[in-house]
């Protein structure tokens, strides 16, 4: 159920970079996308009901009670790219924004450059 | 190949002179009586002849006196290669593509001379001569390689002589009949003769190629002229009319083969080059290619009659 | 011996480094460089288990000979680039030093998260050089698209991931796994369709790589050299790992590889053909050539796919350098208004016209080595059909080399001989030095082409497979 | 003498000529005077050492005799326009490169023909191929070099396809052995991809575009190397199509016209239409160059059919017409590159009465051409009677249609520059010029004399050919003492000669007899009583045939046809740019998601 979630949510941020072309809009979308790969990551590593892995002092029974950790280690790595490409990207909307005076991609561009 | 050779071609070359000349004149007479006119003496082209050479001349140049040169040259060559009733001045070298090349060296010269004199009715003759040969020899050629293609064999005396002994169904004008009535057509046209004459045309381009020639040159021009008729006339004979046993039955067809040529000619008008190009490649093109494949294919024509 | 990971350490070190010392940074990065280009020689071949963990479990570097040229294209050519456009680094050489060292990680990782970072890190080090083209829209494109294409990347990673249980690529194809699960179901084809997808982007396969046409179409002498010679080679290189370890497996991936790699080619070469503009030309037929290795790659004929990126990486450098030059001095890139712009400079057009005849793949150049052994191993194959189009393909891009170099040689009208008079004016391109090292450059192009079994056994000695399993075991 | 030796010295030589070159203009070009003779020499005197193989390097040599034969030929064509070159250093914008890859691409001719496998092949071909599209961009049209190089690459990446794919059955390049065990499709694929290269260099419908560009504008020191040379690289290929690929063995059981296997006779037929085209083309063109270009195809044409016949007559009268095309090609271009340095043009239609000034060059190209056309006593008159005799004899209708359109059309074509350029009046312009200077003149009387040997004493150059019959399994043409004998005709050329020669003494002596004439100038003409001063207006040059041309002056360019293909390629990019590319990442999305989509589809169901 939660991957499915996480799918529709790739997909929605798919949708919003396909068809907006307001450049902020864009980089929502993407974080949109992000956020969905980054749910299904963690939704692989979960186990229900299972343990952190780390010393705890409850009943330790099996080692397939443990949630995957790397599936977590994975997942803080993904944020932090994730928040330095929006954080590039906001760079370059604002570059967009000061060269352009706009935020709209379909207004900018189309010269003989394209 | 020995002295005695040249001797008989030097023999070959007067016979052939004389007799050309001498039938050239009476087929003026010919032309004229179709024309409901007098005509001249039938020695009147000898006359002609020997006034020219007689006569002072002008020159435009080497190239003028060389190109005349290299045309009497090449076609007197030529006339000691065609083998007249079986008899050769040199044996063996009548191949068909030898005598039909090296007319071209005398043609060439013949070109080269002309466009030398510097008139532009020259060179427009001269054009039109090249053009009219791309007519009529891509038939005629056509047909003659369906000949060797029959025969085994390019050499003009060879040919004739196959068709000898059979009377007039042995010719290959009547064996193949199609390629026998290309012939004749292109014999008109390599002869000069109406329809295809218009690159001498006198009222039109002045004579043509002609045109600056006088004197000795003209006279030159006129014994080319004859000499030149001749191997024409000898090629299509040997060829479809099965040459001659004898001396006498080979000049009798010729002279009818070439009065026939003259009396067609006394009765068409005239060609333009473009239509000429046109006519060749339509109807006598395409009866050149269907003999050659009736021929070829079939073998019709080669063995029907043996 | 040094441990490879110092190829990526060092330079991530000195990155670090230099954002203390900026007013040193250059000189820092020239430093890494040259170190790396040093440390190369001196590498220590085999597996590396990082972090202590055994093989499995943490992450792996492996230097073989495969990952050796990858990483001998990489560090030399960067060096190369420096020493040609050292002036054009500006404040970027904490970027380039991060790009370096993700490259090289991507090239000895065998971790396939692993990859993602590195491939994330060269990424966004390329999306700020891209920014050196004034262009943001291009570069912002250029940032969306390759961040799609990570985050697909990530997924196929993941799927895969729940699937094996594992993220090392090795590991996948060790026997045993194979018997313990189906690689060719069409279960483990859609992780491996969405990791091809996510390099896609980068390695510019059409229709993937939307980007190029804006990225490398402003990039100026730094950059073109630097994005069509080193980021194609790295990115090749680990799609080359990835094929050769994961791919292999799935038959419906590696057909539809090829026929990506394929359209990339004759697509790629059909629009370079109708380009004025140098950049254009010299990025679209970038674009066809990383569409043929693709090809070689996913068939698995190594030899010849690392020959390709080798031949590319020389040809494109001199050629994007001399281009990059070409625009700063005279203002366009339309090679239309540059006739004879090589008359007075005859070293530097003579280098360009030897990368681009080997370009073109024509004979006592690089090229036709590498071409002739594209074409062997397809052949050898049993495959008929995908020569055919390379050839057809190959008529186009001979037939736009060579217009574009009869353009820079020989001015003149129609009509009258070429002639110096109809030349542009005459101007000077490269400082001597510079100069000298583009011809040496085009030398080892030519060399390599006159002594091929010299240079293919420099290349690559064992470069058929990226290795073994005997060699990891030899690393554990 | 070693080939290696040779080799190695034309390379040095021609690494040396460059850095003459940049000291002294004149010298440079003297030194690849002096390489090309040397060469040709060298190879001449490698007769005794034939059936030797050895390597160098990577690269495998084997020395045979129709590699000897080829060779000299292409020397000849080398070594006699080498001549020229130091006169034309000042007009050449590269000089040096020029010298360069002049040498370079003579020594790529050499390697070529020696090479025992396909590969060896292959790279010395490419390398004349490259080499000479940066010689030819020198010229007048860089638009020539660019077709020059397109039709080329169309030629060899199809030769290249054949080899590859014949190695691919066969496991080996070389070249007596590479095309063993194909059959069926592959051998029809491997053929016809092969021999493209060959019909792209000779010329060959519809290949033949090149020609009129690349001859007709490359330097003018280049064109006789072209036409002489380079095009009979294409006829080497054609040969080993026929000789290596065993062609009828393979096609033997295939269907046959006129009994010739189907693939065999398409190609004569291809080799037809090019004579015809050649011709019909030739007819037309205002710039001699181009004109000589076209009669290149034509000649081509001669040379594919011949060669293709590979049998005891027309097989010779190919090979024997390569060599009789060369020198008469290679002479009459170096004619009308003699005629360019003093007038500076090549248009038929600006000059005239060259006779005058330059005589020597007049008799040159008038004998060249006399060859070309194939008039007796000439070289080009023998090897076109035994194509004719071949073909004949095997009663192949439409070709020998077509070879005697071609040859009649010669005599049309070739005098076309004799008429404008040598003869009528001179134009005022050149009224001062003089005959070019004895080292030009010298390769110019050398390659016609050699035209006349070859007319006259054709049997020692049928010898040669005769030995590379048996070599590759034919029989050898018969021939005895100065006769060549064939089973449907003879000819004795010297006696032909002879004749001719008594027939122009004849005529030479009722000439000289005769009263001396008077010599007048040539504005002195019959005009219609019209008054006529300007020298040039009464010259008829331009549209010489112009009731014929205008039969057929709507018939499709070929060259037309590439351009269309190449905006094809150029909109096919433009496609790619349109869909593919932008600053908007959303196309690139869109892609992603149908592809991702179609993908999955079908990775369903796969």
């Amino acid at each position: 159920m939660i991957r499915l979630a996480s799918l529709i949510l790739i997909l929605i941020g798919l949708y919003g970079v396909f068809s907006t072309r307001n450049v902020i809009k864009i980089l929502v979308g993407v974080n949109i996308m992000e956020l969905g790969v980054n749910i299904f990551i963690i939704s692989i590593g979960f186990v229900n009901g299972g343990l952190a892995p780390i010393l705890t002092s409850g009943s330790f029974s099996s080692a397939l009670n443990f949630v995957d950790p790397l599936a977590q280690a994975i997942v803080l790595t993904s944020i932090v790219i994730g928040l330095g490409i929006t954080t590039l990207g906001l760079v370059f909307a604002r570059k967009i924004h000061v060269n352009y005076g706009t935020y709209d991609l379909s207004k900018i561009g189309g010269g003989s450059d394209d | 190949m020995n002295v005695m050779n040249f001797v008989y071609g030097f023999i070959v070359l007067v016979c052939v002179f004389i007799f050309q000349t001498t039938l050239t004149g009476l087929n003026r007479k010919v032309t004229a009586r179709l024309q409901k006119r007098y005509g001249a003496r039938w020695y009147q082209q000898f006359l002609d002849i020997f006034k020219a050479l007689r006569k002072d001349s002008t020159s435009h140049g080497w190239v003028f006196d060389f190109g005349v040169i290299m045309a009497l040259g090449g076609i007197m060559a030529t006339v000691i290669f065609i083998p007249v009733a079986g008899f050769q001045a040199f044996p063996g070298l009548d191949n068909v593509f030898v005598i039909s090349y090296l007319l071209a060296v005398g043609m060439l010269g013949m070109a080269m001379s002309a466009a030398g004199s510097g008139n532009p009715w020259a060179s427009i003759g001269v054009a039109r001569a090249l053009t009219n040969m791309l007519a009529y020899d891509v038939p005629l050629m056509i047909v003659i390689f369906t000949m060797i293609f029959a025969f085994d064999s390019s050499s003009l005396s060879e040919i004739s002589a196959m068709q000898q002994g059979m009377g007039i169904l042995g010719w290959n004008a009547i064996r193949m009949p199609l390629g026998g009535i290309v012939a004749i057509i292109a014999l008109l046209g390599m002869l000069g003769k109406k329809p295809f004459d218009s690159f001498i045309a006198p009222a039109e381009i002045a004579s043509g190629p002609m045109v600056e020639y006088g004197g000795k040159h003209l006279g030159f021009m006129f014994i080319l002229h004859e000499f030149m008729t001749f191997i024409e006339v000898s090629i299509i004979l040997a060829l479809f009319f099965g040459g001659g046993a004898t001396i006498w039955e080979y000049l009798l067809k010729y002279a009818i083969l070439y009065t026939f040529t003259n009396i067609i000619s006394g009765v068409m008008p005239r060609f333009k080059i473009d239509q000429a190009v046109k006519y060749f490649f339509k109807l006598p093109l395409a009866m050149a290619i269907i003999q050659g494949l009736v021929v070829i294919f079939t073998g019709l024509g080669v063995t029907l009659w043996f | 011996m040094i441990n490879p990971v110092f190829m990526i350490a060092i330079p991530l070190g000195l990155a670090f480094i230099s954002l203390i010392f900026k007013k040193a940074s250059k000189w820092i990065l020239v430093a890494g460089v040259t170190i790396n280009v040093v440390m190369l020689f001196l590498l220590e071949w085999g597996s590396v288990a990082m972090g202590g963990f055994r093989i499995p479990y943490g992450i792996q570097l492996m230097l073989s000979s495969y990952s050796f040229t990858g990483l001998a294209v990489v560090n030399i050519m960067f060096f190369v680039i420096l020493l040609i456009s050292f002036d054009k680094v500006e404040k970027n050489s904490v970027v380039l030093l991060t790009a370096l060292a993700g490259m090289n990680g991507m090239i000895l990782t065998m971790d396939l998260f692993n990859l993602f970072v590195f491939m994330e890190i060269t990424a966004i080090s390329a999306y700020i050089l891209s920014m050196k083209g004034k262009k943001p829209e291009h570069s912002f494109n250029y940032l969306v698209l390759g961040s799609i294409g990570g985050v697909i990347f990530l997924l196929g990673t993941i799927i895969f991931y729940a699937q094996t249980g594992t993220l090392n690529m090795a590991i996948i194809s060790s026997p045993v796994q194979q018997s313990a699960f189906d690689f060719s179901s069409a279960t483990l084809f859609i992780p491996f369709f969405l990791i091809f997808a996510g390099m896609a982007v980068e390695a510019k396969l059409i229709p993937f790589g939307g980007w190029v046409k804006g990225v490398y179409g402003n990039a100026d002498r730094l950059t073109g050299p630097l994005f069509s010679s080193v980021y194609a080679a790295a990115i090749l290189f680990a799609m080359g790992r990835v094929f050769g370890e994961l791919f292999v497996l799935n038959e419906t991936i590696v057909i539809i590889v090829v026929i990506t790699g394929l359209i990339t080619f004759a697509f790629g070469e059909a629009a370079a053909f109708r380009q004025t503009k140098m950049r254009r030309i010299l990025l679209f037929s970038s674009i066809g050539q990383s569409g043929l290795a693709v090809i070689m790659l996913a068939l698995g004929f190594y030899f010849p796919a690392v020959l390709l990126i080798v031949n590319n990486a020389l040809s494109k450098f001199i050629m994007f350098t001399i281009t990059g030059k070409l625009q700063e001095s005279y203002g366009t890139e339309n090679y239309k208004e540059l006739k004879g712009a090589f008359y007075k400079n005859k070293m530097t057009g003579v280098a360009f016209s030897i990368a681009a005849l080997s370009m073109a793949g024509l004979p006592l150049f690089f090229g036709f080595y590498a071409k002739l052994n594209v074409l062997t191993a397809l052949f050898g194959g049993g495959n008929w059909f995908i020569p055919a189009v390379i050839l057809i393909f190959a008529i186009v891009e001979g037939a736009y080399f060579i217009r574009l170099l009869i353009s820079l040689w020989a001015p003149g009208k129609e009509g009258e001989y070429a002639d110096a008079k109809h030349a542009v004016e005459t101007r000077k391109l490269f400082k001597p030095i510079s100069v000298a090292i583009i011809f040496m450059l085009s030398l080892v192009i030519l060399a390599a082409g006159l002594f091929p079994d010299f240079a293919g056994k420099t290349i690559t000695s064992g470069a058929k497979a990226p290795f073994t399993m005997s060699q990891l075991k030899g690393g554990e | 003498m070693n080939l290696t030796i040779i080799l190695a010295v034309t390379l040095v030589l021609a690494a040396a000529s460059f850095f003459i070159t940049r000291y002294n203009k004149m010298s440079g070009g003297f030194t690849t005077v002096l390489s090309s003779l040397f060469a040709l020499v060298a190879l001449f005197m490698m007769r005794g050492s034939i059936g030797e193989d050895f390597s160098i390097f990577y690269f495998n040599f084997s020395i045979t005799t129709v590699g000897w034969y080829f060779s000299v030929v292409m020397l000849i064509a080398y070594s006699m326009t080498s001549f020229f070159n130091p006169f034309w250093m000042e007009k050449m914008m590269y000089p040096g490169s020029y010298n360069f890859l002049y040498l370079l691409s003579m020594a790529g001719t050499i390697g070529m023909f020696f090479a025992k496998d396909f590969i060896t092949l292959f790279i010395f071909w490419e390398t004349v191929v490259w080499s000479s599209t940066f010689i030819i961009q020198l010229g007048k049209s860089r638009k020539a070099s660019y077709i020059y190089y397109v039709v080329s690459a169309i030629g060899s990446m199809g030769t290249l396809f054949a080899i590859m794919l014949a190695y691919s059955v066969s496991g080996t390049f070389v070249i007596s052995e590479a095309f063993a065990g194909l059959s069926g499709g592959v051998a029809i694929a491997v053929f016809f991809t092969f021999i493209l290269s060959g019909l792209a260099k000779i010329g060959i419908f519809p290949f033949h575009v090149w020609l009129p560009e690349a001859h007709g504008s490359a330097p003018h020191t280049f064109s006789p190397v072209l036409s002489g040379g380079l095009v009979k690289m294409g006829a080497f290929i054609a040969f080993l199509s026929v000789t290596a690929f065993p062609a009828y063995d393979i096609f033997a059981d295939m269907f046959k016209i006129m009994g010739k296997p189907f693939p065999i006779y398409f190609l004569m037929f291809l080799g037809a239409i090019s004579i015809i085209v050649g011709t019909l083309m030739a007819i037309k063109q205002e710039d001699a160059k181009r004109l000589l270009a076209y009669s290149s195809v034509a000649n081509g044409g001669y040379i594919l059919i011949g060669i293709l016949m590979m049998d005891q007559v027309g097989f010779a009268g190919g090979m024997m017409h390569l060599i009789n095309h060369a020198v008469a090609s290679a002479a009459a271009f170096l004619a009308i590159a003699a005629v360019a340095y003093r007038t500076g043009t090549t248009k038929m239609s600006e000059m005239g009465g060259m006779i005058h000034r330059m005589p020597v060059t007049y008799l040159v190209y008038l004998i060249a051409i006399i060859s070309m056309a194939g008039i007796p006593p000439m070289g080009g008159f023998v090897s076109k009677w035994l194509i004719f005799q071949g073909l004949a004899k095997d009663g192949m209708l439409f070709l020998a249609a077509a070879a005697f359109f071609g040859s009649i059309g010669s005599f049309m074509y070739v005098f076309r520059p004799l008429s404008a350029v040598f003869l009528g009046q001179t134009f005022t312009r050149d009224l001062k010029k003089k005959e070019v200077g004895f080292f030009m003149m010298f390769p110019m009387i050398i390659l016609t004399l050699l035209s006349l040997l070859t007319g006259v004493f054709p049997n020692i150059f049928l010898r040669v050919i005769a030995e590379i019959q048996t070599s590759v399994g034919i029989d050898p043409i018969t021939l005895a003492n100065r006769t060549i004998l064939t089973s449907n005709g003879y000819l004795d050329a010297f006696r032909v000669f002879i004749v001719f020669g008594f027939g122009f003494a004849i005529a030479f002596v009722l000439f000289v007899v005769r009263r001396k004439s008077r010599k007048v100038e040539l504005m002195d003409t019959f005009t219609s009583a019209e008054f006529i001063h300007t020298r040039e207006l009464l010259h008829y040059s331009s549209k010489f045939y112009a009731p014929f041309e205008r039969l057929y002056d709507k018939a499709p360019d070929t060259l037309t046809a590439y351009k269309k293909l190449a905006v094809k390629v150029g909109e096919l990019g433009g496609m790619v740019e349109s869909l593919f590319y932008g600053h908007k990442p959303e196309k690139t999305v869109f892609w992603m998601m149908a592809v991702g989509i179609i993908v999955i589809l079908i990775g369903g169901v796969v």
